[in-house]
């Protein structure tokens, strides 16, 4: 029996690396640990104080390691009247699906966990729609009163955020004529989508806030007066997951924003090798997004679910629609049809 | 209603805090670095045992009742005993001392485990603790925040 | 309108019913009243354009035997203050609420009866405010009134034992 | 006399279900955002019905204490009642004080008073604004920034008087000490830091899209309301009631400096709000007014033996708004009676009854309240 697991390893030995290494498991958890602990320093920068120093001599590093040990080892408590299963299990899935849509984007050149070509940016879309089903679960397995007014309201959100989200995908599809997220980078080598789909990136980057939930929109989790939303039965290593649900969202949510718009590996070649450029680019890029998340998460009042979905169903879908128009109209009138 | 127009009111607000990467932070580590009082800082209060004659207006005029009198062997009268547990710091006493036996420094590190040594006696009361004895682990003592140095800065910039 | 001037128009319409008016300064104006023309009172200085209520409380005298309940009312037109209060026998205080004409003074009556012990009729919600709910009046007593026996809250110096 | 023990509140932190699909939200003493004490919540997930302010919590009977204390010795407990501006409120007794005794209060006493006051209120408005920041969803970085703002004033503060907050600087007539060598120098260069601050703040703060969104038009108190159920401060000044203690019953050195109320008509929480960034300004103004043309002379008097007045009603704007308080004595070192009316007292009625003119969402509970700049200690005594 041994040999057979060993001859299945060497066979796939380099898609087994790129699953449990660079763009697989091990980079998602560094990712998480690194986010967390940048966000308490950024964050801390921002608002003139330390943040994290002593954990760990150098700049507190170690501080996440810690907090991630003490919550593994408190108590789970689990609500009496709850639905036991669910809401155990729902916890634990809440990071896998993200974590299967990054398997999608290229790191560099042809480098990525599944390089199928082809429709993979609706794909992609399809994975992270299932994201609020899960969220849901959980608000509505914990059984209490806060949790599903947090709940519901997640449920609102997501609708407001995420059409608005898809539609302006659907402008950079079109202006670059594929639907393959390869492709579209490669259609960037001359000028990043940026420029030309701006007004799609508006759209983007405000749908982009209130899919992951940070201010101005993390409404479900509203401390004010909710008390932390949906995940506020969750203790211990229930925590943990939902918390990594959170960041593995904002990591893919990012990573399709960097390739769709900030021209995902492209960039002047460093050492030759064109994975390790890539894959260096596409870092840079993810760190600058996601500083530029922590920004616009620090600078802003939190809106009422109302208002939120105002925001998203009068002023982002109508936006949205006129940027395709736009597109449509610029790319084949104007420029005849790339 | 604002002065500003509508877009402007989104897109100041992310470069105004993004303003503040480049601004010092102001925490102080605490038991490493400590803020230095002022000269009129009102902390450990310490007694002249000579100067005191025991007429107790300090322990008339305390506001929580926090002086008494109590018997010395080594001298004829009586000297005030002070709880830090009720002295809420208000350097009345200070200043009602007919004979100025009472002084008031800036340590304000007076902390103890039990209620007992909180409570001091008139000997206890006589010196002040020097600081290092106080907090092993200090390096230097801060500035205030406006420093003559961080003066002279911030006249320049507003100008 | 002055103090000079309402105090004026107070002494003629309700006469011997005003027992003393005091003017300590520009914008005050002190009267001491009867009980009884609380309602009326209160009534006509509504009218005037007394629509602001900043205080009411009670004062205890023992010795006298008396609780003096006083109002002070601010106008927004002629801005100045009017405080008036009126005496009330201390072993079994009952006054009327005047909620109804200001409704800012509910609280304060809430208040005071509370820590006072004065019964006020009318009042729309009298509940504990500020002491605990298991406040037992009859070991305890009323806190404000001067019969209170405080000693038992004092805490003993130092390490001296109660 | 009645069977006060049959009220039963119900536990702390617990969701009762009430009849009509209607249920009772307590943000109590241990919720992240109620501060030190309870607003019970009645409403059915969206539209708030009641909200009742629970107070009571850190009542310590100021008033009790004050008839145990002397003159001289009662502005220390008197100070306790708000941590934030101890000097208006020991002001008020203080004033209360002079009037009885009928002390008039050397010039350069009434400078230095207005000084200490007005850095005072800066500190306070400063902390309200991060606590309305941080209710309105903020992440907590104004907060911050108005804690890190107020170290220099502190600085000053403690530079004058020897202490952070609890400054007992004020006795019945005039000051305990005179302004220290260098402190005019340190002032203005901190007054001119602030300014800069201050448009840090507007920036960021009071002109964002955001905030706009959350509080404008939100728990609109009409004027006729506002003089009605008494509101006090910054909250009747934006409801058209141009009412500002300073300005029209002149205490301390006000009748001598020139300044402008910060008044309104909109009276919605955004306009709360604004005016307290607005009277940070006006604050700094009457600082550097009353620093160029400070009096020389004795900063002293000591009190007549016995007083003109039987009793004193004073009235003193404070950062939270307008105190009032009434002092009975006769004639003994004692006061027989001081009766403290707080400005949150009177604010949390306004707030009380709001609900029943206006429909508040229940996220919006939190920014009403601290529109109004609450504080539980001052409104519990």
């Amino acid at each position: 029996m041994f040999k057979d697991i060993m001859k299945f390893i060497e066979v796939n030995l380099p898609v087994l690396i790129k699953i449990l290494g660079f763009p697989g498991l091990t980079f998602i958890l560094i990712f998480l640990i690194f986010a967390v602990w940048y966000q308490r320093k950024y964050l801390a920068r921002l608002m003139t104080r330390m943040g994290p120093v002593h954990a760990g001599k150098v700049l507190g590093w170690l501080q996440l390691i810690a907090d991630a040990l003490k919550l593994l080892t408190k108590e789970i408590i689990i609500p009496r009247e709850s639905m036991r299963k669910i809401f155990v299990l729902s916890a634990g899935t809440l990071s896998v699906i993200p974590a299967t849509a990054i398997t999608l984007i290229p790191f560099a050149k042809d480098f990525a966990i599944f390089p199928i070509r082809g429709y993979t940016l609706p794909l992609f879309l399809a994975i992270m729609t299932l994201y609020p089903i899960f969220v849901v679960l959980m608000g509505w397995a914990a059984n209490n009163k806060f949790t599903i007014i947090g709940a519901f309201r997640s449920i609102y959100l997501d609708v407001a955020g995420e059409i608005p989200l898809i539609l302006s995908t659907i402008g950079v599809m079109i202006w670059a004529g594929t639907y393959d997220i390869q492709d579209i980078i490669e259609a960037q080598k001359s000028i990043w989508f940026v420029f030309p789909q701006l007004l799609g990136f508006i759209v983007f980057l405000v749908s982009f806030m209130a899919m992951i939930e940070k201010v101005p929109f993390d409404i479900p989790e509203a401390e004010a007066e909710l008390v932390f939303g949906y995940k506020t039965e969750f203790s211990g290593a229930l925590f943990l997951d939902s918390m990594l649900g959170d960041y593995v969202n904002l990591l893919a949510w990012s990573l399709l924003m960097i390739t769709l718009y900030f021209g995902g590996y492209l960039g002047p070649s460093i050492t030759g090798d064109p994975i390790i450029d890539g894959s260096i680019w596409t870092l840079i890029k993810l760190v600058i997004v996601v500083t530029m998340t922590f920004t616009i998460m620090i600078s802003y009042a939190r809106l009422r679910i109302d208002q939120a979905i105002r925001v998203g169903w009068n002023y982002l879908i109508p936006l949205a629609i006129l940027n395709i128009i736009l597109t449509i109209f610029v790319k084949y009138v104007i420029l005849g049809g790339g | 209603m604002t002065k500003k127009n509508f877009v402007s009111r989104i897109v100041t607000p992310f470069f105004v805090v993004l303003k503040h990467v480049v601004n010092q932070p102001v925490t102080h580590k605490y038991p490493f670095e400590r803020l230095k009082g002022f000269s009129r800082t009102r902390g450990l209060i310490t007694l002249d045992m000579d100067a005191c004659i025991g007429c107790g207006a300090c322990g008339w005029i305390c506001p929580d009742h926090a002086i008494e009198m109590k018997i010395v062997e080594s001298s004829k009268v009586t000297h005030p005993a002070i709880d830090f547990l009720k002295c809420s710091f208000c350097g009345m006493c200070v200043e009602i001392c007919p004979r100025n036996a009472l002084d008031m420094h800036p340590i304000v590190e007076i902390a103890g485990t039990e209620y007992k040594n909180l409570v001091y006696y008139p000997e206890k009361l006589r010196q002040a603790p020097n600081l290092k004895e106080l907090l092993p682990m200090l390096k230097y003592e801060l500035e205030p925040v406006i420093t003559p140095s961080k003066m002279s800065y911030i006249r320049k910039k507003v100008g | 309108m002055k103090p000079e001037e309402l105090e004026k128009i107070l002494k003629e319409k309700f006469g011997e019913n005003i027992f003393s008016t005091k003017i300590p300064e520009n914008k005050r104006l002190f009267i001491k009243i009867n009980g009884d023309i609380v309602e009326d009172f209160a009534t006509f200085l509504k009218e005037n354009g007394f629509d602001m209520p900043i205080t009411m409380g009670a004062t205890d005298f023992l010795k006298q035997k008396r609780i003096e309940i006083f109002y002070a009312i601010w106008s927004s037109t002629h801005d100045f203050v009017v405080f008036f209060k009126y005496d009330v026998p201390r072993d079994n205080p009952v006054i009327k609420s005047l909620v109804k004409i200001w409704s800012g003074v509910q609280k304060f009556e809430r208040e005071t009866w509370e820590l006072m012990g004065v019964d006020i009729e009318g009042h729309p919600n009298l509940k504990p405010l500020l002491l605990p709910e298991d406040w037992d009046y009859e070991k305890e007593g009323y806190p404000l009134r001067k019969d209170f026996n405080v000693n038992r809250y004092m805490s003993p110096w130092g390490d001296e034992k109660q | 006399m009645r069977d006060m023990m049959s009220y039963r509140y119900h536990p702390f932190n617990e969701i009762v279900e009430l009849e009509g699909g209607l249920f009772q939200l307590n943000m109590g003493p241990q919720h992240p955002i109620s501060g030190q004490g309870r607003f019970i919540v009645i409403t059915d997930g969206e539209i708030v019905y009641s909200i009742e302010m629970d107070i009571g919590y850190s009542h310590r009977g100021i008033e009790k204490i004050l008839e145990y204390r002397n003159l001289m010795q009662g502005i220390v407990p008197i100070e306790r009642m708000v941590m934030l501006d101890t000097s208006n409120i020991a002001m008020g007794y203080v004033l209360a004080v002079e009037k009885l005794y009928g002390v008039d209060v050397p010039p350069r006493a009434q400078y230095i008073r207005t000084i200490i006051m007005e850095l005072n209120r800066i500190i306070s408005h400063l902390y309200a604004l991060g606590l309305y920041s941080e209710s309105a969803g903020w992440n907590p970085a104004i907060f911050l920034w108005t804690t890190a703002d107020r170290e220099p004033i502190l600085d000053i503060l403690e530079m004058i008087t020897g202490a952070r907050w609890s400054y007992s600087f004020f006795i019945p007539g005039g000051v305990r000490a005179d302004l220290p060598r260098g402190v005019k120098e340190r002032i203005l260069t901190t007054l001119d830091y602030l300014e800069n601050r201050i448009r840090v703040y507007e920036d960021s703060w009071i002109y964002n899209e955001t905030f706009r969104m959350r509080t404008e038009g939100m728990g609109v108190l009409p004027r006729s309301k506002a003089i009605e159920w008494g509101a006090a401060g910054p909250n009747l000044r934006v409801s058209g009631v141009p009412y500002d203690t300073r300005k029209n019953e002149p205490y301390a050195a006000y009748d001598e400096l020139d300044f402008k109320i910060v008044t309104h008509t909109a009276g919605d929480s955004y306009y709360r709000g604004w005016a307290r960034v607005e009277e940070i300004k006006v604050s700094i103004d009457i600082i550097r007014q009353a620093i160029e043309n400070i009096p020389e002379g004795r900063i002293r008097v000591a009190l007549p033996p016995k007083p003109v007045q039987e009793e004193a009603l004073a009235r003193v704007e404070t950062g939270r708004g307008e105190l009032n308080v009434y002092m009975y004595t006769e004639g003994r070192d004692k006061p027989y009676r001081v009766k403290i009316s707080p400005p949150s007292f009177r604010n949390f009625y306004v707030i009380e009854q709001l609900p029943k003119i206006q429909t508040i969402r229940l996220a919006d509970v939190p920014p009403l309240i601290y529109s109004f700049d609450p504080w539980f200690l001052d409104a519990d005594r």
